[in-house]
């Protein structure tokens, strides 16, 4: 068996792609996050909360009306995009003229609320989503089993960080995101209203959490407090990455997943911490990130 | 008018004087259920072992030697703080002569201290580590359920036999998981097999993905799962879509409860073999119990953390009533006394290390299509005489017992 | 003025190879820019600007919207970092110190939006910048009754700039005139050797303008003064030397007289400053 | 992030308050359960060190938690394995938080804002991370049956009104410190940088290092709190390093009045007496604190002390 660094090859190419599968939920909720700060200069706390709550949904529809994975797909992160424009509507946009750090406590708030009532509702032991039947089955690789729907994962994860980051950077109605991002004023003046630009991208960010929760629901069991371990890591991307730029949101997301995966095969016991060191690093080095601007 | 005074009076004349006769303090026996209402091991103990505990107290009659029995119920949140405060303030505050359930060892630890340190009874039937019989034993302390060892014996040793004789461990990263993989490698060791590695994985954790490709490439035949609640229900959930099952290789369960079986659904767990100290569908008793529990929690059925705290609640009050006193010495002695014969245990008996020795039962996971309907999950295998699957008293190392 | 020596000296001998026969005749500069550039992504805000400071003058800073006026002056105060070109401060290159070091060095910067430390009171606003000098500010142990020393000094400052009355107020509850007051008082508390003024006109009443352009014309008295200012008249007023920019370049260089009477200064705020003089 | 002025002249009326305060505090375990005292003692203590940092610095950490509970931790394996006696435990304890804060601090200082906040969430959790899996923590048993010792070989701390007495004395002298911290020369720049960081710049102060002293003395103080908590528990776990101990800290200074004295202290009891009252009732507690949050932030930003203190100033009673 062929070794790289004493490590037998399959292993190390296993743990690479499934960093890369990681790395996919990663780049999907800070990306979101970048989207949400970039507009609004708010670090959505409940974006964890919202995630969990996609997949949430997405069970519901199955045990309650019965609808599949497909139609969760599009529908959940619909219900969840209108949810979080319901909160913007009536609270996060009363904090815009004050200290971003309310709006931080803010969503902090509503993520307590929004687990604890999937708490009480459901339990915390989770609830099953299985894979759907079109996607079940999986590939040998050679070097290692890929199961069909982690691979779908990986695709359709980057295709969405692409669209988006097309959608941002390529179209008129990016750019007048970007602008608004600059100077609002500016750009309510040439006629376009910014409160609803604000409401939408929110929703469009929430809407990016919810799928990538759906997408997770048939890997992991769909349960309360998914989402509020995995908020801390990702932001400990979104610190290494830097707000600067959405590229950089994603890039930095498929990045740590695939020196997470390393590090599994190298020293397990660090798999947990090593995002957090790398944070550390990278503030000794570059303090404002690595796509970072300096502010 | 005058009937109804003197009842009140002749009441008033017997309660005093049960009163004097027995001790109970405040005129009343408080039974406290700290368990987990909330969190990781809500479903497997939580409100389930509350309602336990009440069907007990009922079925005691509600009312012990003329005196009123009363339930009341605490989240910890498996915080061992939380445990703790709340166990002091029942003592000290508000008169609660007994603790049950404590699900979670952390939290077991913490209370088994307060309740050494006043006397009080504290009978564990949620939490796992052998610890509780050992350093951390007490007079007043009983460990009524299941604990590691007998998890171990009675997984690692019917594995080992039926060829599964390479180990690979999956282990949660903290104490429970350590003792419990510790455990089971003697049994495995001791029966023949042997242990081709150990990850130890985060906790909690919710991708296991690549800690099972480690295990897959360590060609082991047995992938045991050294972790509890939603990681092992992660951690199949997760060898069934890596095919690892499919591979020949068979995962063992070292701590899988019923409502995990419910949760992974019979698709996912079949085939699994594992240790449990109660099933629901073994003999009529035991269904009697059960038909009443799922009546009471929307059709479920008690897992055996749930079905040892009502077991163990009626032996308490059963002593309290003998020994005609709340007092948490003279309790447990009587305690140690009675025999314990329910549904939940056959000729059960609680040793000076407050171990409640009882048999064990080892089980597989049924097919779908065996199932003949909900919660119909388990084929009992084998039945493991308590003393086969509980540690020798001789190798206790309770300190009470080191000293005689 | 021990850096003043010092920093003729080192004058000579730091501009030798750039333009040494200006510097040399006898001028004395105080701050000097070289090919100083600042890009955001993609776009040139200054451009290869090269500013000479004479000392103890009055310098102002003007120049339509968006020529890059206060970029240019948060370059010189190390609140933004240049993309090329060196700054020098009594001839030591600066360009790389930290904004907090400038100011230990005696320039001292004040804000667009008038900076006062809002719930300290008047005189504690004027005393923190005293304190730094007493050496103490570290001292987390001490009870802050060991600053009173300073409330004479302070006193005097808040005097001089006619708040008085209002020296035990937090400095949030002033008015707009006040605060700015205030603001010079505590720069001057520092003694710089050089002072920074971004728009200290700005968003102020006429009898406020007055009231100030007289103070900034007092406190420059053994001082270097340079100011980004909008109200033409007040830089005509008060300066010795204006620049103009333009799109981030320098345009012109003199006196009022000269700088006005420039043909392509008159053309640059007419063409770009129509319906926007007076504010940005 | 900033509330009421704190600098009030007339002293007098607040001495008195203050005594009364101590002497309600003195005979508070003869009415009310001392461990329910003690509890929210350290709790208000923690508070207390975290509004240093947010009231008088404007930093906001997500990860106060860290230091609260890694010296709980030390202090526990301190008194449990070395036999120190308390007071050395809880030194000891104080030491590691004061060297964590100062290293974390110093890291997390180069950015600020909400990136400030993210950066020690994320270090907190990193902690949280080493305290599972570091051998001395027991993990998830945490380390239990913690010796409280007698205080200098002198003092039985298992007496619980011994205990009380010396953790009612720890926090006064913190908050005696507190207040000496606010009210110093060094205390006059925090608030400066507070109100105006680039002004306090452009007076030549290095703020980095002035906002990495507030941390790692803040630091200190909450490390101070959670070897407290570790000796009236006699215990040390997982709870206190998890980032929802972070998060109760935060609630406990926003409802009580960030930027006041008293807020915290009034905060915490606050939050503990929730705790106590709807443990029976599950994941209630995280919904209530949740709905408490969202409240405070969206209509009582300066929380009750906030908000009550001119209530009374206007009535002639100042606090």
């Amino acid at each position: 068996m062929m070794t790289i660094f004493g490590i037998p090859a399959q292993a190390l190419f296993g743990q690479l792609l499934l960093g890369l599968i990681n790395g996919a939920f990663y780049a999907m909720l800070s990306l979101g996050l970048a989207l949400i700060f970039g507009l609004l200069n708010i670090i959505n706390f409940s974006h964890g909360a919202l995630y969990m709550m996609g997949a949430f949904v997405a069970w519901l529809l199955l045990t309650v009306l019965g609808a599949g994975y497909w139609t969760a797909l599009v529908v959940a992160p619909l219900l969840v995009a209108v949810f979080g424009m319901i909160i913007e509507r009536t609270m996060l946009c009363r904090l815009y003229k004050l200290d971003h750090l309310y709006g931080l406590l803010l969503t902090f708030g509503l993520a307590l609320v929004i687990e604890g009532v999937f708490r009480q509702l459901y339990g915390i032991s989770g609830m099953p989503y299985a894979v759907p039947k079109e996607l079940a089955g999986g590939w040998n690789l050679g070097f290692m089993y890929l199961p069909i729907y982690r691979a779908w994962v990986v695709m359709a994860s980057m295709v969405l960080c692409l669209g988006s980051w097309l959608l941002i950077e390529k179209t008129k109605l990016g750019a007048y995101l970007r602008a608004a991002t600059e100077n609002a004023t500016l750009v309510q003046a040439f006629g376009i209203n910014v409160p609803v630009m604000i409401t939408l991208t929110y929703g469009f960010g929430v809407a990016l959490a919810a799928i990538a929760g759906v997408l997770a629901a048939p890997i992991y069991s769909v349960n309360p407090l998914m989402g509020s371990n995995l908020i801390i890591v990702v932001f400990a991307v979104v610190v290494i990455g830097g707000m600067g730029s959405i590229l950089g949101a994603i890039v930095t997301g498929f990045l740590l997943g695939l020196v997470e995966g390393l590090t599994k095969v190298f020293y397990p016991e660090a798999a947990s911490t090593v995002i957090f060191v790398v944070m550390a690093i990278v503030l000794l080095i570059k303090p404002a990130g690595l796509f970072g601007k300096r502010s | 008018m005058i009937t109804k005074r003197l009842l009140l009076g002749a009441a008033a004349l017997a309660l005093s004087a049960g009163a004097a006769q027995a001790q109970y303090s405040d005129n009343k026996v408080k039974i406290g259920v700290l368990t987990d209402l909330s969190g990781t091991y809500s479903d497997l103990a939580g409100s389930g072992s509350v309602e336990a505990a009440k069907m007990a107290v009922e079925d005691f009659g509600g009312k012990l030697n003329g005196i009123a029995i009363e339930v009341v119920s605490a989240d910890h949140q498996n915080k061992a703080d939380i445990a703790s405060s709340v166990a002091r303030k029942w003592y000290e505050n508000e008169g609660v002569d007994a603790i049950f359930d404590l699900v979670t060892t952390a939290a077991a630890v913490a209370v088994r201290e307060v309740s050494r340190e006043k006397g009080k009874i504290d009978i564990n039937s949620g939490a796992a580590s052998t610890v509780l019989t050992n350093a951390q034993c007490s007079p007043t302390g009983f460990h009524w359920t299941y604990d590691t060892y007998a998890l171990a014996v009675g997984t690692g040793n019917a594995v080992v036999k039926q060829g599964g004789d390479s180990w690979f461990f999956l282990t949660a990263d903290y104490a429970f998981g350590h003792d419990l993989q510790a455990q089971t490698e003697r049994v495995v060791k001791a029966s023949g097999g042997k242990v081709l590695g150990a990850v130890k994985h985060p906790f909690p954790n919710a991708d296991f993905s690549s800690f099972l490709l480690q295990a897959q490439s360590s060609g082991a035949k047995i992938i045991g799962l050294a972790n509890a609640g939603s990681d092992t229900i992660n951690a199949i959930k997760q060898a069934k879509e890596f095919g690892i099952t499919q591979g020949g290789q068979k995962l063992a369960g070292m701590l899988v409860f019923l409502s995990d079986v419910h949760s992974l659904g019979l698709e996912t767990a079949q085939g699994m073999q594992m240790t449990t100290g109660y099933y629901w569908d073994m003999d009529d008793s035991s269904r009697a119990f059960a038909k009443k529990f799922g009546e009471r929690m929307k059709g479920k059925m008690p897992t055996m953390v749930q079905a040892g705290v009502y077991s163990s609640v009626m032996h308490y009050l059963k002593a309290a009533a003998a020994a005609k006193t709340d007092d948490g010495v003279k309790v447990a002695d009587e305690m140690r006394k009675l025999p314990i014969n329910d549904f939940f245990a056959k000729n059960g008996k609680l040793r000076a290390d407050g171990r409640m020795v009882h048999d064990m039962f080892l089980v597989e996971v049924k097919k779908p299509s065996e199932s003949k309907g909900p919660w119909d999950y388990y084929k009992v295998l084998r039945t493991i005489p308590g003393d086969e699957a509980y540690k020798p008293l001789a190798e206790s190392a309770c300190p009470a017992l080191m000293k005689k | 003025m021990k850096q003043a020596a010092i920093g003729t000296r080192k004058c000579a001998k730091a501009s030798l190879e750039e333009t040494p026969w200006e510097v040399c005749m006898g001028d004395d500069f105080i701050v000097e820019t070289r090919s100083l550039t600042k890009e955001f992504k993609g776009f040139v805000a200054v451009s290869d600007v090269n500013l000479k400071v004479r000392r103890h003058t009055i310098h102002a800073l003007i120049g339509p919207n968006g020529a890059g006026k206060t970029t240019c002056f948060n370059l010189v105060t190390k609140f933004l970092t240049p993309t090329r070109g060196q700054i020098l401060f009594n001839g030591r290159d600066i360009t790389k110190a930290a904004p907090a070091a400038i100011a230990r060095q005696g320039m001292v910067r004040s804000f667009q939006i008038s900076a006062v430390f809002g719930h300290l009171t008047v005189l504690e606003n004027v005393r923190v910048a005293l304190q730094r000098v007493q050496g103490n500010s570290f001292h987390f142990w001490r009870s802050d009754s060991c600053l009173a020393s300073l409330n004479e000094r302070a006193d005097e400052l808040v005097e001089a700039v006619g708040i008085t009355e209002y020296r035990d107020i937090p400095a949030g509850e002033l008015s707009y005139g006040r605060k700015r007051a205030l603001e010079i008082a505590t720069t001057l508390a520092l003694d710089p050797e050089m002072l920074l003024l971004d728009e200290p006109m700005a968003g102020m009443g006429t009898e406020d303008v007055k009231r100030t352009a007289e103070l900034i014309r007092r406190v420059a008295a053994n001082r270097t003064i340079l100011m980004v200012e909008h109200n033409l008249s007040v830089v005509a007023d008060l300066s010795d030397t204006i620049t103009v920019l333009k799109l981030g370049h320098i345009l012109a260089e003199g006196s009022y007289k000269d700088v006005s009477s420039n043909p392509e200064v008159v053309e640059a705020y007419m063409g770009a400053g129509h319906g926007e003089a007076g504010h940005g | 992030m900033s509330s009421t002025p704190t600098s009030s002249g007339s002293v007098s009326p607040q001495k008195i308050l203050v005594l009364a305060l101590i002497v309600l505090g003195l005979i508070a375990p003869f009415g009310i359960y001392p461990i329910f005292l003690m509890k929210g003692l350290c709790f208000a203590l923690f508070a207390a060190a975290f509004n240093l940092l947010l009231g008088y610095v404007g930093l906001l950490s997500f990860g106060h938690a860290m230091f609260f509970g890694f010296s709980a931790y030390v202090t526990a394996h301190g008194a449990k394995e070395w036999g120190l006696t308390p007071e050395l435990a809880v030194l000891a304890g104080v030491a590691t938080a004061v060297v964590l804060g100062a290293f974390t601090g110093w890291l997390a200082i180069r950015r600020s804002g909400i990136y400030f906040a993210m950066v020690t969430l994320a270090f907190s959790q990193m902690m949280y991370f080493v305290a599972v899996q570091a051998p001395f923590t027991h993990g998830e048993d945490g380390i239990q049956g913690v010796p409280r010792g007698h205080l200098f070989g002198l003092i039985d701390l298992n007496s619980t009104l011994n205990m009380y007495y010396f953790v009612f004395a720890l926090f006064v002298g913190a908050l005696l410190i507190i207040h000496r911290i606010i009210h110093s020369p060094f205390g006059q720049v925090l608030k400066a940088i507070r109100d105006n960081e680039p002004r306090a710049i452009s007076l030549g102060y290095e703020v980095e290092r002035y906002k990495l002293l507030a941390f790692t003395l803040s630091a200190g103080l909450a490390g101070l709190a959670g070897s407290v908590k570790a000796l009236v528990f006699q215990l040390a776990s997982l709870a206190d390093v998890h980032w929802h101990a972070s998060g109760e800290v935060v609630l406990m200074t926003l409802l009580g009045g960030v930027g006041t004295v008293f807020g915290p202290t009034v905060g915490a009891f606050l939050v503990v007496a929730i705790q106590n009252y709807f443990s029976e009732v599950g994941s209630w507690v995280t919904i209530i604190q949740g709905v408490i949050f969202v409240f405070c932030v969206l209509l009582f930003r300066s929380g009750m002390v906030g908000v009550l203190t001119p209530w009374l100033k206007r009535r002639g009673i100042r606090g």
